[in-house]
């Protein structure tokens, strides 16, 4: 029971970054009818948004310390984050360990950014282009994109904590009734699926209760009818390429305390939200969410020891044969509307 | 006996009785129109009718046999072809091609694999393509592609590709909407002289009275799924039910 | 000539003479000047471009003519080179019965995975045909080891069984891989002045059945059957109310395009007797998809130029390191050959990717036909006048 | 012949068909008497590391350290190992006085793709030696390549026991350590610090290598009296292992034993030590994990994780031998920074194949072979070492190593604990766990 109950919450903590990033990528299919191959790209530089606050605020004074020495046998130069010696070691060291929610100040405008870059300078380009055009360029794109990160970045990953506080595990057994430690939760992993709880659930706001959501659920619905109408759907669907973008860029963040960034998470992540859009079914944000949960729960449950001992390696492809079986059985996808992207 | 009998045919989207008792008869050779107001379930009978609805009831006959459960190329086999509302023809094709495929589809059938010859040497197929193509006017325009051509030629195209297989049963699904007058004029004028060179049954479905009256012999009027009336034009036009029909729809609007 | 028409025959004829003097023309520089980095006229890479040329000409009678973006072709080619290290190992060296088996079995495995997947069009079909090939590729990775032998690649070991054939040679090595004989691997060497031209009796081989592989796929564009597939991408409604079964029209490509996969999963491994997992991955399905729109979806000729292209940047870029770029510039004064290495080292060696990436932008973002409208616009340029039905035969609107 | 990849010979004038411009310069005399037989003043090496994928960096380090070696012998700066290497008969004029000429390339940690960089290397830049790689499956790709083309492989990071055992080649050798060297190495540690009754859990890479380092890590620690709860197989290309993690928690075993390398074992790391795993009691004993094979290049995407955790590795460059001092100062003086294993192993890699040309006098790979099987050596960063003749494997000390809890700088993640002795991670050629292969016969090729 408890190994359930754990899987589950492994289950919905995946679900969580399946359904962030196929949230963003969803609505860029469903907005603006573009495959984007960058989107994973956009995930991964969020995370790396998070890692370069990191360095910077690590970015440190030296002084030489005579008494020790580094591994030439020359005289050990010791580092001090300048924030350190500006704030004093305590507060200063206090701003470094909370490095990753403060990223997220700072990525929101930086992916907003880079998200309308990409749609005025290149993607806007590519709306009238065939599907394979658009996959070409934007595969290009996530390329370079990756390439650069790699450059200055290195390729090995680079570790961003979470703040110190968050560091443990929550003992949820004992919370309900079960013996200790036996259904324990690390915080930080809590906190992502709480965040990502907030963030779909807002973007769903946002496309239901104001106009301009409005105006684009419309644009989703039915582009042209809607720019009969005068509205400059355009400029709008720039806009919601800057929030898929920080969506995506959002969940980047938030990620890099569980996992290590490293310049190619984003392709890892880029198949795999791909199959999640799909298997939700083209052009529905609810359809994306809910996949990305389905399969980050039946992921989860495919590596108990319990189900592994029956189906060697059902681990490395249950999602596949889940898209598979789905998309079988429900031609759109779980929620899927007619005629997007079916020709 | 019609080539066409439609008996007791129903059709039901969830809560929306689409057909509700549905009989027809179309006699060989003749020219039957079904009209009706909007929403009085003309393309749902249209699509039952070509296999892409099956109705929840009733039975389709084309010449004895069933259609019901074949699929929309088994049924065209039988000799049953469609022209569509707007114009479906392959866009990115010539007019040429376009031509040429329905006349492989008469000779091969639903599917061959006939990947080695050349289209170019295909002689037969292209004498016939390129008959019909002086029939319908479309020679000159044999090399462009379909996509760039006026609406009213892809009209033309269409129905040109549907007469190429030498079909017994011809439907027409509002073949003038949304056009100019003057093209439909022109439709008009070319079904006519369809009619006239061949034996062809022609069902057509349409909203527009003045291309109903100038095609069809008999008509039937369709009103919330059930036929309201059948009869010839003349009859028809004085009709107090169609007359009821259509002002009630109008008073609605 | 062959069936073919004029234009037609004269490109066939083009190919035929690109493919047998690619030694010459593929070594444009002498061997030790300092272009000869550039060089691509070695037996490997040769075998890759023509190898690749098939398997992106396969790709593209599916996904140029019908439209269908298959995202798992590469699972084609994997099964094609287990299949032939197989019949290495169990049969015979010789290339023959290797690249036949592992057409057939390609052309099976495309079968049943076309049968399922071409149930849903654009792309829930691609993440179906992805999900089979990253299936395959994940499996033989790991538990399927006793067959593919998992992350090593399947290879050639001196206790195979070997039925026609002996297990080791005199001298105790692995026997090679040979056509009745002619040994796949041996090369003659021609030095004339500073250039060496290598020959190779594989890549020959490889390169004939290109030449076939093309002459195929030319008269398949040209019949009635590729005529079928083009309408299948322009109207599948119309097709089906013309009373054409699109199913098996499509199933039909999609094994055709499989079993050209499985050809080049043959190939190479009858070219060097090993099939690693690797080859069934998305990165490797996504590879052909690009080497198609970048040369040009729906062209005859451009998959092989996009194969072409991307195989050179990653033999040729890959291998260009500091060093080599300081031998270059090592005239200039210092300052500015550091300058001039520093920028230039971004883009070779381990920056070969970004140089790929940001081609594909530029390519597709100013010729938008692939690399065969940037051939039609130079063509253009020195005044060659464009046959209409030509253009309309070749158009490269690829799929919506 | 019949066991050559490429036959450079010559080509009848007729054979080009009008090659009126024969002139008698135009043609290279007589057939080699191996592949890629050096001509003139120079000698080219193939250096095939990783440049993309998650191995980059390690290939980055791997390639600093191939151009230092280079430079030592070539006689360029401050000759490195070549000062302490017990082998004196490398003069730094080049390999038997043809300068170093190298090229590199990138394996991109894919078979095809090492095996393909390597042959153009062979086959393009006639290179004499191949080396490199950072993984088991391209290695052992390539050494399979090498054999078939008659040129010499030393092999880069291997640490499969099928890169010298059941795919071992002749033509290929291996300075590494292994995956069960790695066991013997760790497990008396292992009973030393944690005792011999415990229960262990295994989370393992499903590939070849994990499945080898697992089979010698159980056995290793099984035969000191640990008992083996579960053994798990983890997807390759898995990123989050909470799933794989939290099963633990279930069991009563309490040590975790991660067999995965890489971004694999970053992330796991990382995964277990976010579930509290070390701050768990099972049995009244602390819970432990152990990394069987650390690298410190990727110690560090772990970072504070790390600490505490034991492991071993090939070498470290705190060692403070002679040789380890003199690789160290050098590199440290040219890059800025201390080299990791992947380089080490490789430097020493390029400096033994030379000295073995330089004793056999000749770059026949046969000579370099038998020049090789059965070398002793000293003064390369790792005790006495032996070439082993039957399986082509170096046997030296092994290092036993600890998370440092105190780092002084971002390199200095690792704690050496202690320095197994060669003695006791030697193994029988035929140990099972190695058996199944033969070397074969050299292939010199052409």
């Amino acid at each position: 029971m408890d190994a359930i109950i754990l899987q589950i919450l492994n289950g919905l903590d995946k679900g969580s970054a399946y359904a962030l990033i196929a949230l963003g990528l969803t609505l860029i299919f469903g907005t603006l009818g573009v495959v984007n191959f960058a989107h994973g790209a956009l995930f991964m530089i969020g995370a790396f948004c998070a890692v370069t606050l990191n360095k910077l605020l690590n970015l440190s004074v030296e002084t030489v310390d005579p008494t020790r020495t580094d591994f030439l046998g020359n005289p050990l130069k010791v580092k001090t984050p300048y924030v350190e010696t500006w704030f004093g070691p305590e507060f200063g060291h206090a701003i470094i360990d909370w490095s990753v929610p403060l990223a997220i100040l700072f990525s929101i405008p930086i992916m907003i950014a880079i998200g309308f870059i990409m749609e005025r300078g290149l993607i806007k380009h590519f709306y009238r282009r065939p599907h394979a055009d658009q996959i070409l360029v934007t595969f290009g794109l996530a390329i370079v994109l990756q390439e650069l990160i790699k450059h200055y970045y290195g390729a090995n990953p680079i570790q961003t904590p979470a703040p110190g506080a968050f560091r443990g595990s929550f003992d949820f057994g004992a919370m309900l009734g079960f013996d200790p430690n036996t259904i324990i939760y690390p915080y930080w992993r809590m906190i992502y699926f709480a965040f990502a709880a907030v963030i779909i659930g807002g973007v769903f706001a946002f496309l239901q209760f104001t106009t301009f959501g409005m105006v684009v659920r419309a644009g989703m619905a039915d582009r042209e009818t809607v720019g009969l109408l005068g509205i400059n759907i355009d400029k709008r669907f720039t806009i919601m390429f800057g929030l898929a973008a920080a969506v995506a860029g959002l969940a980047g963040v938030m990620y890099a305390p569980i996992n290590s960034p490293n310049y190619h998470m984003g392709m890892d992540f880029l198949v795999l939200s791909f199959v999640v859009v799909v298997v939700g079914g083209m052009g529905s944000l609810p359809g994306a969410v809910a996949a990305g949960f389905l399969l980050g729960i039946l992921e989860s449950f495919a590596s108990m020891n319990e189900i592994k001992s029956i189906l060697p390696g059902i681990d490395q492809i249950i999602i596949y044969v889940a898209a598979i079986i789905i998309l079988l059985t429900r031609p759109r996808g779980l929620l899927g509307r007619k005629g997007v992207m079916e020709d | 006996m019609g080539i066409l009998e439609v008996k007791n045919v129903g059709k039901r989207f969830g809560g929306l009785q689409a057909l509700g008792d549905v009989n027809l008869s179309v006699a060989e050779n003749s020219v039957h129109a079904i009209i009706g107001p909007n929403g009085a379930g003309k393309s749902t009978l249209l699509n039952c009718l070509v296999g892409k609805l099956i109705p929840d009831s009733g039975s389709v006959m084309f010449d004895g046999q069933s259609v019901l459960g074949r699929t929309p190329y088994e049924i065209n086999q039988m000799g049953i072809s469609r022209v569509f509302q707007t114009p479906e023809i392959f866009g990115d094709l010539t007019v040429m091609e376009n031509m040429m495929i329905p006349c492989f589809a008469r000779r091969d059938g639903a599917f061959k694999l006939n990947g080695i010859k050349s289209v170019e040497s295909e002689t037969e197929i292209r004498d016939r393509a390129e008959a019909m193509m002086e029939d319908m006017n479309l020679a000159e325009k044999r090399h462009m592609h379909a996509a760039s051509m006026s609406r009213g030629d892809k009209r033309r195209l269409e129905i040109a590709m549907c007469l190429a297989q030498e079909p017994r049963l011809l439907l027409l699904d509002e073949p003038t909407a949304g056009m100019a007058r003057a093209d439909t004029n022109n439709t008009i004028d070319l079904l006519k002289e369809i009619k006239q060179k061949r034996d062809i049954t022609i069902v057509i479905i349409e909203h527009d009275m003045h291309v109903v009256f100038s095609l069809a012999e008999r008509i039937t009027v369709l009103a919330q799924g059930t036929p309201l009336v059948e009869d010839v034009p003349e009859k028809i036009k004085g009709h107090p039910k169609v007359r009821e029909a259509y002002l009630g729809e109008t008073a609605a609007a | 000539m062959l069936g073919l028409n004029k234009k037609d025959a004269t490109l066939l004829g083009v190919v035929a003479v690109l493919v047998i003097f690619a030694p010459f023309i593929l070594n444009p520089f002498p061997a030790d000047s300092a272009m000869a980095q550039f060089n691509a006229g070695y037996p490997d890479l040769m075998q890759r471009f023509v190898i690749f040329g098939i398997f992106a000409v396969g790709f593209n009678l599916l996904f140029g003519l019908t439209g269908y973006l298959s995202f798992g072709h590469a699972a084609f080619l994997g099964v094609g080179s287990y299949s032939a290290v197989w019949m290495f190992k169990l049969l015979s060296m010789n290339v023959i019965p290797a690249i036949l088996l592992s057409m057939v079995i390609a052309g099976l495995f495309a079968l049943l995975i076309g049968f399922i997947s071409l149930r849903r069009t654009g792309i829930y079909f691609s993440i179906l045909t992805l999900a089979f090939a990253e299936m395959s590729f994940r499996l033989a990775y790991s538990v399927l080891t006793p067959i593919t032998n998992g992350e090593t690649g399947l290879q050639l070991t001196l206790e195979d069984p070997r039925i026609l054939g002996q297990t080791a040679t005199e001298n105790g090595g692995i026997p090679v891989t040979n056509l009745f004989g002619l040994e796949m691997r041996s090369t003659e060497v021609l030095n004339l002045g500073g250039w060496t031209f290598q020959f190779n009796n594989g890549y020959y081989m490889a390169g004939a059945l290109l030449l076939v592989a093309f002459y195929i796929s030319i008269r398949i564009f040209r019949s009635p059957f590729g005529m079928m597939l083009r309408a299948v991408k322009s109207n599948q409604q119309r097709m089906n109310y013309t009373g054409l079964n699109t199913k098996p029209y499509t199933l039909a490509a999609f094994v055709i395009s499989g079993m050209y996969a499985g050809l080049a999963g043959g190939l190479m491994a009858s070219m060097d007797p090993l099939a690693g997992a690797e080859r069934m991955q998305w990165t490797a399905s996504g590879e052909v998809v690009l080497m198609t729109i970048l040369g040009g979806a729906g062209t005859l000729i451009g998959p092989v130029l996009g194969a072409g292209f991307i195989k050179y940047f990653e033999n040729i870029f890959s291998k260009i390191n500091e060093a080599v770029l300081h031998s270059w510039f090592h005239a200039l004064p210092d300052g500015l050959e550091n300058a001039i290495v520093w920028v230039l080292e971004h883009f070779v060696g381990s920056g070969w990717h970004l140089t790929l990436g940001l081609l594909f932008m530029l390519v597709v973002t100013f010729l938008p036909g692939g690399l065969v409208e940037g051939g039609q616009r130079l063509g253009r340029l020195f005044g060659r006048k464009k046959d209409a039905e030509e253009k309309t035969a070749t158009q490269s609107t690829p799929a919506e | 012949m019949t066991n050559k990849l490429t036959r450079r010979g010559l080509l009848k004038t007729g054979a080009v068909g009008g090659a009126g411009l024969a002139l008698p310069t135009i043609f290279t005399t007589g057939a080699h008497a191996f592949t890629n037989e050096p001509s003139g003043g120079t000698v080219t090496l193939g250096f095939n590391v990783p440049q993309s994928g998650p191995y980059a960096d390690e290939g980055a380090d791997e390639l600093r350290a191939y151009m230092l070696a280079v430079e030592h012998l070539n006689g360029e700066g401050d000759g490195g190992m070549l000062n302490t290497f017990s082998s004196k008969v490398l003069e730094g004029n080049g390999i038997l006085g043809k300068k170093v000429e190298y090229v590199t390339g990138d394996t991109q940690t894919k078979s095809d793709a090492a095996r393909a960089s390597a042959k153009s290397m062979i086959e393009k830049d006639g290179a004499i030696m191949i080396t490199g790689g950072s993984s088991s499956g391209v290695a052992v790709a390539v050494q399979s390549l090498c054999q078939e083309a008659g040129v010499i492989f030393m092999a880069g990071l291997t640490h499969s026991n099928d890169t010298t055992g059941k795919d071992k080649k002749a033509n290929g050798f291996r300075h590494f350590f292994n995956a069960y060297m790695s066991g013997a190495a760790l497990a008396p540690v292992l009973a030393k610090t944690y005792g011999t009754d415990r229960k262990a859990y295994h989370l393992t890479a499903d590939y070849t290598w994990g499945w080898t380092q697992e089979e010698s890590i159980v056995a290793a620690t099984e035969a000191l009296g640990w008992e083996t709860v579960q053994t798990v197989k983890t997807p390759l290309s898995a990123t989050d292992f909470s799933s794989y993690i939290t099963p633990v928690l279930q069991t009563d075993a309490d040590v975790l034993i991660l067999n995965h390398y890489g971004g694999n074992m970053v992330n796991s790391l990382t995964n277990a030590v976010q579930f509290g795993l070390r701050e768990k009691v099972v049995n009244g004993k602390n819970f432990e994990i152990v990394v069987p094979l650390f690298s410190r290049l990727m110690a560090r995407g772990a970072g504070e994780n790390v600490k505490g955790i034991l492991g071993s590795t090939n070498w470290h460059w705190s060692l403070q031998d002679e040789g380890s001092q003199a690789f160290v100062k050098s590199f440290g003086t040219k890059y800025g920074f201390p080299p990791s294993q992947a380089a080490h192993t490789c430097y020493v890699q390029t400096l033994l194949y030379a000295d073995a040309v330089a004793r056999a006098g000749s770059f026949n790979p046969c000579a370099v072979g038998e020049a090789l099987e059965g070398f002793e050596f000293d003064g390369m960063g790792n005790g006495p070492t032996l070439y082993r003749a039957e399986d082509h494997q170096c046997f030296k000390d092994v290092l036993v190593v600890r998370g440092k809890e105190n780092p002084t700088s971002e390199f200095d993640l690792l704690e050496v604990v202690e320095v197994t002795p060669v003695g006791q991670v030697t193994y029988a050629p035929d140990h099972p766990m190695f058996a199944g292969g033969a070397l074969g016969s050299c292939n010199p090729g052409a």
